[in-house]
C-alpha cells in the first residue's frame, strides 16, 4: 500500500543552504535564550545531512522549546504537552522514509512526557529526539522540572523542591537507548556535531542540550560554562581518544579495578601516563561504561561530559515491522475478497 | 453410519425460532460448543445471532459460580434480530453454571443437565444447600433432562488411552451430539469440523468424533427428546460467515485500506471488549494494514494521529476508560483537523465498572467529553455485522470532512455475532482519498492550510510533498495562513467554522426510515446496540395492533435531517438504552418540547424484547 | 511637599465609576502601575474589579505586538460588578500598545500617550505605516495628551548615576504619577509603597518616587488634564483587600485546612491559567496545606485520590487539557466516593487553543466528560473573590458528601481582582470532618464500607484505623460489602444510588435569588465567570424600564431546586456565554419545553455590558 | 495539622501470624499462577515487618496482579491501570507514617504506567514497588508487554513482536532508584528475603519478581529455573561476597580493566582465585556496577542475577517534604488570619 499519490520518481537532492530551513516566522523566545542557538544550528546542519526538506518532519509538544517546528521550513506538528515522541512514532511507523526529529523540553520530554520518552528509546524507533534542558519549565514561568536541582526554590517550591533530579542520558540508557549524547547551546559547533551524528544514526537517539533560559533560571550552567572554569569543568569524549581534561588537558579519567571506581588522575603525576587512561567508545555494545559516564555529572569533583555516550546500530522498530509486513504478504499475498470470505462461509440463493 | 441405522421414527416438529443457551464451567469447552453449533445452524440456512458471557477476566476456581461461562445463541426461519431474550433450551454443565442461569430459562423451556457433574463438592461450590435436580419445583417447571455426560463420554472413550483429564475435554462434543439430534443437523459436517480442528493433534480427531456421535445415537435411542426442525429463512441470497462485531470492524478497516490502496493505521493498547480489533487488525497485515501496540491509550490515539498527519488512514480502538484517556488527544484531532477513527467498544462503568459487561454509557462523553468546543462526528453500529459497514463508513466520514469520527460500539455487538453477507470487492463504494500536491492560493504560488472547499473542509497536505510544507498544531490556528493565532476574532471564527463543517457532514447522514407508520401513539427511538431488541420488540407490539413506531439512529452527530419531523408525529417517544437515559436527555437538549420516556437496564446485558413490550404497554 | 505647593486651583469632576487600562509592552511595567494604582483607589474607598491581559506565553521581542500587556481597572463609588467593557482612560506606553488597545476606547475617552515612544522602529514594529498620534481622527474622537514620559523621566532622573536601562524602568511610574493626580490620590502613601517594594534594593527608592512625583507634578502643572474625584464606594462594613481569583481559591483551601484541623492536599501539575493556585498554596504550608507537584495531570489527581484515601482534604488544579486528561481519574473517585476537589480554571479551546484566553467551554465536559454513569456536583464561581467561597463549599460538599466535586472558575476569574471582605476566621462556619472509627454492621462487630446513611453517603474509613481495613476499587462494588461484584443488577443499584446521591445534594444547594421581579418578558439566565457583566446589564436595562430579571446559577449540578419555577415566570429566557451555548443546551435538557435564547461571544474576552444589552434590546 | 482524629496513643505491636494478613477472599488467580507464591511470601514476611497492620495500604493497578489488595486484610487500592505509584505517592506524602506498597504487573508498571514508574524512584518516595514480571499481559488474555522479548509471537503480534523489551532493573536504575532487587516466584526463601530488605529500606523500592502465567506465557523462565540448568543460569548475589555461580560454585565474575568489561571466568583455571572475583556491594553510591550487574541479564552467555542490585539510603521525597513544612511552621507560625488579611488591605466603617 503506498501512502502518497505523489509522482516519487527520485529527484536529485537540491543544494540546501541554511535559509531553506527558516519558516520566515521568527522566533519569539526571550531575547538571549539558548533556544537561538539550538534553532541556529539545527538550521545549518540540515542542508549537510542529505534528506530533502519535504521528507524531514519536526514533531513537538508543548513548551518554549516546542515552539520550535513553528520556525523550520519543514512539515512540523505542535503537538500536545509532553505526547511528541507518541505523534513521532506512529508517523516513523506508517512513513519510515521520513526523517522525524522531536523537540522537546525537559518537562515535556521527562514529566509529563516520561513514559513515551522511555518507549520510543525501548523501541529503537529512528527518530531523533533533541530536549532543551533548561532545568525549568519556561513557558508556564517558572516551576520545578525534573531536571531541577534538588532544594531548587522556584515558584513553585518556594520552601526549595523535595525532589532529585532526573539525569536524562542515565535514563535513555537505562531504557535502552542506542544512541544518547550530550551538548551545550553555547557550544555551537560541538552542537552541530552532535545533530549531524545523530542524523547519521539509524535508531532512536536522544541529544541533551543544556539550555540557558535567562528569564527563568538564568545561569543554570555557568557553573560548566563559565571561560575559566570550562576546561576544568567539563569533559569532551572523543571518540577512540582517552578521556582528559583540563586547561592544558593533563587531567584524565581513569578506572581502578580494584575499587571498582572511575577517578581522576593527572598525566605526569604519580607515574599516571595516557595509557592508563580510559579511552573513549561509544560503539560497546554493553552501556556499562557509557552509564559510568553519563552518571558522572552528579558526582562532587567530576567534569561534566559532553559528546557521544552511546552509538549502537540494532535493527529498528519501524524496519523490523515493515519486513514482517513484507514477509506476510509474500506469505499470504492478501487477497482482500479471502480475507472477506473466511473459511466457514455457507451461501443462501 | 450407525447412528442412522439405528434411526427410531421420532415426530419432528416444526419451529421457527429457539434459543439455546450453552453454560458451565470456564473449563467445560461452551465457547466451542455454541460455536460449532452455530456454524451448523447457519449451514442449514437459519438466521442467527449469538452472544457469549465470559466470566469476569482472571480465570476462577473450577467449580465456582465466577467461574461459568455461557454462549447464547438464537436461530430460526425468520429474520433473527437478537440472541433472544431467555432461552428455550438450556444446557447446563454443572450446579454452578445452573445456579447462574436457570432463572433465566424460559418457563416450559426444556433443561439439559450433566447429572454426573451434581457432586456434593460442587453443589457445595455454587452454594447450593441441596441438590436442585432433585427440587420438585424445577421438574414442574421445565422440561429436564438428566444426561450422565461424563460416564457417557467416559463409556465412549474406554480403551481410547486418553488421560482421565484429556477425557473430560471430550465431554462437550458429548452435549454437541445430543443438540445435533435434536435439531436434525447433518452429523458429517461436525465429523469433519472435528477432523480439521485437531488437524494439528490428531490423536484427538477420533475420540471427539466418538463423543460426539455417542451423543447423538443417545439423543436418537434415549427417546426422551423431542425432535425439532427449524426450516431455513428467507435472508438475502448472497455468501454468509458469522462474524463478531469486533472482527467485523477489523474487517471494515482492512477493506478501506484496499479501497484506497493507502495505509490504514491502528494505533491501539488493549482493553476489555475491544482488544479483539487489534488482535485481527494485526493480522490483517497483507491487506495494507499496520497496527502499532503503543504504550498506553494516549499514546495509541497520538501514534494514530501522527500516522494521519503523515497520510495514513488512521484509527484507535478502545474502551471507556481508554476513551477517557485519549479526551486531550481528540482535543487536538479536532482544532488540527485530520482524519481519525476512534473506535470506543463500550462496557460498563464508571471506572473500570464491569469491564466484561455491556453498556451503552459513554453516549455523552462521545459527544461532549472534550474541553473546549470541539464537536465531532459520532455515529454508532447498529449490530455485529454492521460494525463492517460502520467501520468503512466513519473513515470515509473522517477522509471526506477531515475531522475525527468516534464509532460507538459496545461488549454485546464487539462480541456478539450475526451472520454476515459477504461483499464482492468489487462492487463496493469506490473509496478515493486524494492529498494536496499543488498549492492553493494567489494563483498557486502559496499553500494555504486553512483554505477550505464550499464545505468547509481544509487540504490534506502530507509530508512528502514539495513545496506545500507547513505546521499544525493545537494553538489556534489563522483561518488561513494556518499561523498562530490568539486574535479573539479569529478565534471565534474557527470555533463557528469547525461546528459548521460537522454541522454540514448532515449531508452524508441518510434520512431515519420509520419502522412501523409515520405516525401512531408512540415511537421507539434507540441507538447503537438495541437495534435488534427495539426492533423486535416493536414488531411484538405492532402484531399486536399497536400504533407503536421504531427509529434507530445509527448517526448521532449530526442527527438525521428528518428525526425532528419524525418525533412530532407521535404521542409519545419513548428511548431504551443499557445506561441511565443519556440519549434520552441529548434529544432533550436537541429538540426542545420533545420530552421522551425512558426504559434503561444497567445491568451488564442487552435489553431483553419482552421487558421493553411490557414497559410499552405500560404507558402507552 | 513641593507638588503642593505649586497646586494650581483646578475644578475637580466627580465621577461615580471609571475604567482605566494601561498598556504597553511586557517590560513596561504595566501590571505594576495597574495594580499601584488599584491600591490607591481602594484604599480611597472604591469599590473595584481588574482584568490583566497578559501576552501569549513566551516573551516577544519588544515593541512587538505580541508583545502588549495590559492591565484594566474599574473603580467607583458605586458596586463594581466587571473591570469594564471600555476604558474612559487609556494609557498607552508604545505604538503596539496603542495599536492593540485604540478600537476599545470609548468615544470621546481621554487617550494619554507616551509620546517619545512612537519612533519610526517602533511604529513599524507595530505595523503602522504612518504615525496614528499625527491621524486627524484620532484627535477629533479622544482627548489625546501627548506626554515625553521618557524624556521627562530621564530629566528627572539627570545624576542619579543610573543607566539608561534603570532610567527606562522608572518610567511607568511617570505614568502612575499622572493619574494619581488625575484621580487626586494621596501622594504621600505612595512613596512609601515605593519605598517598601524597594527595601531590598535601596538605590531604585528616590528616583522611583522622584520619577512619580515628577509625573504628579505634570499632571498638575501641565494644564491639560481634568481633575476627578470619585468618592467611596458603600461597600459593607469591614476590611478589605484586592484578591485575584487564583489566589482567592488557593485562600480558601488553605482556610479549609484551619477550619478542619486536617491537612489539606493539593496534587497538581503546571498550567497556565491555574498555575498560581499552584504557587499560592505551596506557599502557605504553615497553614496544614501540602503541595505536590505531580509528573502529570494525571498523577496530580491521582496523588490526591491516594491522599483522600488517607484522609486528607485533598484537591488538584488544573485548565482545560489537563481536566482533559483527569477524566478516567474522575471515573475513579465517583465509584470509590472519596472527596475530592477539582478546580478547572477554564481557558481558550479547544485543545491547546489560547491558554492566555478566558472562555467557559469546559461545562459540558464538567457536567458529561466520563466515561459510563459518573455524575458529580459541579460547582462554578462567580467572581474572583467568590472563588474563596467556593473553594470551601466544594470542599464542603465534597467531604459531606463523599464525592468528588468539579469547581470551575476561568481565566478570568482567575487573573481579574476585586476586593475581598476578610472574614474573620473564629466567625467562619465550622467545619468539622469526621471518618469513621468503628465497625458500623452486625452490632459492631462488621465493618461495612459501603453502608450509607440516609442520606445515601457511605462512611470514610481511613488507614491507621484498626479493625476498618478495606479494600476500594474500580471495579463495581457490593453495594453492602464492597467486595468485587459483577453482579448486573447489584451495578444497577449502584448506579441508581450514586445518582441519587449526587441528587441528593439539591439540599445543599441555595434557592436562587431573582434580581429583579420574579415574573416578566425576559429573564437572564447566567452562570460562572459572567456573573458582573449580566447583572450589570440587567441593572442597565432594569434602570430603563426593561422587564428583565436575571438569575445567577453558581450551582450547576445540581440545578437549585427553584429553577424550573423560576425559569417559567419568563416570556423569553436568554443564556449569555463565553462559548457555543452550552448552558443553554443543559438547560434544554433539564427542562423540556424551555428553549432559552442564546448570546455567545468565544473572542478570549469577558462579555460586554453593552453588547449585552443591546442583544436583549433586539429580542425583547 | 493532623489527619486523623484516632486516639493514636502508640499500643504495641501485636503479634501477627501469617493469617492476620489474608483478607478471607480466595484469590481467584488461574491454578499454577505464579502470583499464589508472590501472596504467600508477602503474608508470611509482613508480620516480621514490624508495622501494625492497619498502618500498611496495598496499591495496585490493574491486571491481574493488581487483584493483589483485595485478598489482603490491610488497607487497599486497586486503581487504574498505570497509575498505582501516583496514589500511593500522594498518600505516603500526606501521611508518611504509613508503610505503603505498590503491587503492580509488568504492563501496569513499565507499559500504560511507566511515567509514574520512573517518578515513583527518582523521587526516593519511601514505596515499596513490586513488579510481578510475566512478559504478557495476563489479564486481557495475551498480548505483547514491554518486558516481551524481541520477535515473540502473542495475540496483539501476530508475526512477532518489533520491541526491544525494557531491562527493568536498568530502568529503575537509570531512573535514580536508591533500592533495586530481582528475585524469582519459585524461589520461595528468596523472595522473603527480598521483600524483608525492601521494607527494611527507607526510599523508593523495586522488586522485579520472574513469576510464571501458566496460561499466557508459561514458562518463560523455565530456562533459569529448570532443576537442571537453575545453577548455571542464575548468579545469586550476597552481600559482600564474590560474585559465583554454577553447580559447585566454582564460576565466578571477573571485571577485566583493560577491556573494561565483565568476564566469566573458573576458579581454578588459568590461575584464577577467588580474590580476583567481583564483590557483591550494593551500597556503592556510584550505581555503575549495579547497571552492569543489571544488564547482564541480557547478555548472551551470562547468567541472570538475583538479589539485591542496589540499597543506598538518602532521604526520602516525604523526609524532606515535612522537614520543609516544619521548618515553614516554625519560622511563620502559621496565623490564618493574618495570611488572610495579607499585607495590603483597608478598612470600610
Ligand atoms: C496537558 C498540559 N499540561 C500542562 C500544560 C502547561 N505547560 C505548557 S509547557 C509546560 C512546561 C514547559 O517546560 P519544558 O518542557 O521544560 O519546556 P520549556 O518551556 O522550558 O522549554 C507546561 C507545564 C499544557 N500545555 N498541557
Ligand atoms: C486505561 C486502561 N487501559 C487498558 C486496560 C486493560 N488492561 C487491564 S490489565 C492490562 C494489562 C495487564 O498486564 P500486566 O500489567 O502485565 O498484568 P498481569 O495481568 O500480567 O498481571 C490491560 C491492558 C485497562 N483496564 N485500563
Ligand atoms: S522563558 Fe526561558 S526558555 Fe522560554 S523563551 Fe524565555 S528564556 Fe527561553
Ligand atoms: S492469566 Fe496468567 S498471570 Fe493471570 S492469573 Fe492466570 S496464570 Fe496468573
Ligand atoms: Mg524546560
Ligand atoms: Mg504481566
Amino acid at each position: 500500500m503506498s501512502t502518497t499519490n505523489l509522482q516519487t520518481a527520485p529527484t536529485a537532492l537540491p543544494v540546501y543552504a541554511k535559509k531553506d530551513f527558516e519558516s520566515g516566522v521568527d522566533p519569539r523566545w526571550c531575547p538571549g535564550c539558548g533556544d537561538y542557538s539550538i534553532i541556529n544550528q539545527v538550521q545549518k546542519t540540515l542542508p549537510a545531512v542529505g534528506v530533502k526538506r519535504e521528507n524531514i518532519v519536526f514533531v513537538s509538544g508543548i513548551g518554549c522549546s516546542s515552539r520550535f517546528p513553528y520556525y523550520m521550513n519543514n512539515y512540523g506538528m505542535h503537538t500536545l504537552h509532553g505526547r511528541a515522541p507518541a505523534f513521532a512514532s506512529g508517523l516513523k511507523v506508517s512513513r519510515p522514509e521520513l526523517q522525524v526529529w522531536v523537540m522537546t523540553g525537559d518537562g515535556d520530554a521527562l514529566a509529563i512526557g516520561g513514559n513515551h520518552f522511555i518507549h520510543v528509546m525501548r523501541r529503537n524507533l529512528d527518530v531523533k529526539l533533541v530536549m532543551f534542558n533548561n532545568r525549568i519549565y519556561g513557558l508556564t514561568k517558572g516551576q520545578v522540572s525534573p531536571t531541577s536541582e534538588l532544594h531548587k526554590k522556584t515558584k513553585s517550591t518556594p520552601q526549595g523542591s523535595p525532589d532529585y533530579p532526573f539525569n536524562p542520558p542515565l535514563l535513555a540508557l537505562g531504557a535502552g537507548a542506542t544512541f544518547v549524547a550530550r551538548t551545550i547551546d553555547v557550544e555551537g559547533a560541538h552542537m552541530g556535531a552532535m545533530l549531524k551524528a545523530a542524523a547519521g544514526h539509524k535508531g532512536s537517539a536522544f541529544i541533551e542540550v543544556y539550555q540557558n533560559c535567562p528569564v527563568f533560571n538564568d545561569g543554570a550552567y555557568t557553573s560548566l560554562t563559565d571561560k575559566a572554569v570550562r576546561a576544568d569543568r567539563i569533559i569532551r569524549m572523543e571518540e577512540g581518544k582517552p578521556l582528559v581534561f583540563g586547561k592544558d588537558g593533563k587531567k584524565g579519567l581513569r578506572f581502578d579495578a580494584r575499587t571498582m571506581d572511575l577517578e581522576i588522575v593527572t598525566i605526569g603525576e604519580n607515574g599516571v601516563t595516557e595509557q592508563d587512561l580510559l579511552v573513549h567508545d561509544s560503539t560497546r555494545e554493553d552501556p556499562t561504561i557509557s552509564f559510568m559516564l553519563a552518571g558522572m555529572a552528579a558526582r562532587p569533583g567530576f567534569p561534566t561530559p559532553i559528546g557521544v555516550f552511546r552509538n549502537v546500530r540494532k535493527p529498528t522498530c519501524e524496519e523490523m515491522t515493515w519486513e514482517m509486513i513484507e514477509d506476510t504478504k509474500k506469505k499470504r499475498g492478501g487477497d482482500l475478497q479471502k480475507l472477506l470470505s473466511g473459511g466457514d462461509s455457507w451461501t443462501i440463493k | 453410519m450407525s447412528t442412522q441405522a439405528t434411526a427410531r421414527k421420532t415426530e419432528v416438529q416444526q419451529v421457527d425460532t429457539v434459543t439455546i443457551r450453552f453454560v458451565g464451567d470456564s473449563g467445560d469447552g461452551m465457547q466451542l460448543t455454541g460455536t460449532e453449533f452455530t456454524k451448523a445452524s447457519a449451514l442449514a440456512g437459519n438466521d442467527l445471532a449469538t452472544f457469549p458471557d465470559y466470566p469476569a477476566e482472571i480465570r476462577a476456581p473450577a467449580g465456582s459460580l465466577f467461574g461459568v461461562s455461557g454462549y447464547q445463541l438464537n436461530f430460526g426461519s425468520k429474520k433473527i434480530l437478537t440472541p433472544g431474550d431467555a432461552p428455550d433450551v438450556l444446557v447446563a454443565m454443572n450446579p454452578a453454571a445452573l445456579k447462574m442461569n436457570l432463572p433465566d430459562l424460559k418457563a416450559g423451556g426444556m433443561l439439559i443437565v450433566n447429572s454426573d457433574a451434581f457432586t456434593a463438592l460442587n453443589l457445595e461450590k455454587a452454594g447450593y444447600k441441596s441438590n436442585p435436580l432433585e427440587d420438585p419445583t424445577v421438574a414442574e417447571n421445565f422440561r429436564v433432562h438428566l444426561v450422565d455426560m461424563t460416564k457417557l463420554t467416559e463409556a465412549a472413550l474406554e480403551g481410547s488411552g486418553l488421560s482421565s483429564k484429556e477425557v473430560g475435554r471430550c465431554r462437550n462434543y458429548f452435549a454437541l451430539g445430543i443438540l445435533y439430534w435434536m435439531y436434525s443437523r447433518p452429523v458429517e459436517q461436525q465429523l469433519q469440523a472435528i477432523a480439521k480442528k485437531f488437524a494439528k493433534k490428531p490423536e484427538f480427531v477420533e475420540p471427539n468424533q466418538k463423543v460426539f456421535k455417542a451423543g447423538y445415537a443417545y439423543g436418537e435411542t434415549a427417546e426422551i427428546f423431542e425432535r425439532y426442525v427449524v426450516p431455513p429463512s428467507k435472508l438475502r441470497p448472497g455468501t454468509y460467515r458469522n462474524v463478531t462485531g469486533n472482527f467485523a470492524t477489523a474487517l471494515g478497516f482492512a477493506t478501506v485500506a484496499r479501497l484506497t490502496g493507502r495505509t490504514v493505521f491502528l494505533g491501539s493498547y488493549p482493553i476489555t471488549p475491544a482488544t479483539e480489533i487489534l488482535h485481527e487488525m494485526a493480522n490483517m497485515k497483507e491487506h495494507g494494514v499496520v497496527t502499532y501496540q503503543a504504550e498506553d491509550e494516549i499514546a495509541g490515539i497520538g501514534s494514530a494521529i501522527g500516522a494521519a498527519f503523515g497520510g495514513a488512514l488512521a484509527c484507535t480502538s478502545t474502551s471507556g476508560p481508554g476513551l477517557a484517556l485519549k479526551t486531550e488527544m481528540m482535543g487536538l484531532a479536532v482544532i488540527t483537523e485530520l482524519p481519525l477513527v476512534i473506535v470506543d467498544v463500550q462496557r460498563g462503568g464508571p471506572s473500570t465498572g464491569m469491564p466484561t459487561k455491556t453498556e451503552q454509557a459513554d453516549l455523552l462523553q462521545a459527544i461532549f467529553g472534550r474541553h473546549g468546543e470541539s464537536p465531532l462526528p459520532v455515529l454508532a453500529a447498529q449490530s455485529p455485522a454492521d460494525c463492517f459497514w460502520s467501520a468503512m463508513e466513519a473513515m470515509r466520514i473522517a477522509v471526506k470532512w477531515m475531522t475525527p469520527v468516534i464509532l460507538l460500539t459496545d461488549g454485546y455487538l464487539g462480541n456478539g455475532s450475526e451472520p454476515f453477507r459477504i461483499p464482492d470487492v468489487e462492487e463496493l463504494p469506490k473509496f478515493e482519498v486524494k492529498y494536496q500536491t499543488g498549492k492553493n492560493y494567489a494563483n498557486g504560488t502559496e499553500f494555504m492550510p486553512y483554505l477550505r472547499d464550499e464545505k468547509l473542509v481544509r487540504p490534506w497536505a502530507i509530508p512528502g510533498t514539495p513545496g506545500l510544507e507547513h505546521r499544525v498544531g493545537g494553538l489556534e490556528k489563522d483561518s488561513l495562513t494556518g499561523m498562530v493565532s490568539y486574535d479573539g476574532l479569529n478565534h471565534e471564527k474557527m470555533v463557528k467554522t469547525r461546528a459548521q463543517k460537522i454541522r454540514n457532514v448532515v449531508e452524508d447522514v441518510p434520512d431515519l426510515e420509520v419502522f412501523g407508520a409515520s405516525t401512531g401513539d408512540l415511537l421507539l427511538v434507540s441507538w447503537g446496540g438495541t437495534f435488534g431488541s427495539v426492533r423486535a420488540a416493536a414488531e411484538v407490539l405492532q402484531a399486536q395492533g399497536k400504533k407503536v413506531s421504531h427509529v434507530h439512529l445509527r448517526w448521532i452527530n449530526p442527527l438525521p435531517k428528518n428525526l425532528g419531523a419524525i418525533l412530532k408525529g407521535f404521542g409519545k417517544v419513548l428511548v431504551p438504552e443499557v445506561n441511565d437515559g443519556q440519549m434520552a436527555f441529548y434529544l432533550r437538549g436537541k429538540f426542545p418540547g420533545v420530552d421522551p420516556l425512558q426504559f434503561n437496564r444497567i445491568n451488564g446485558k442487552p435489553i431483553k424484547i419482552r421487558d421493553l413490550v411490557g414497559k410499552v404497554l405500560e404507558v402507552l
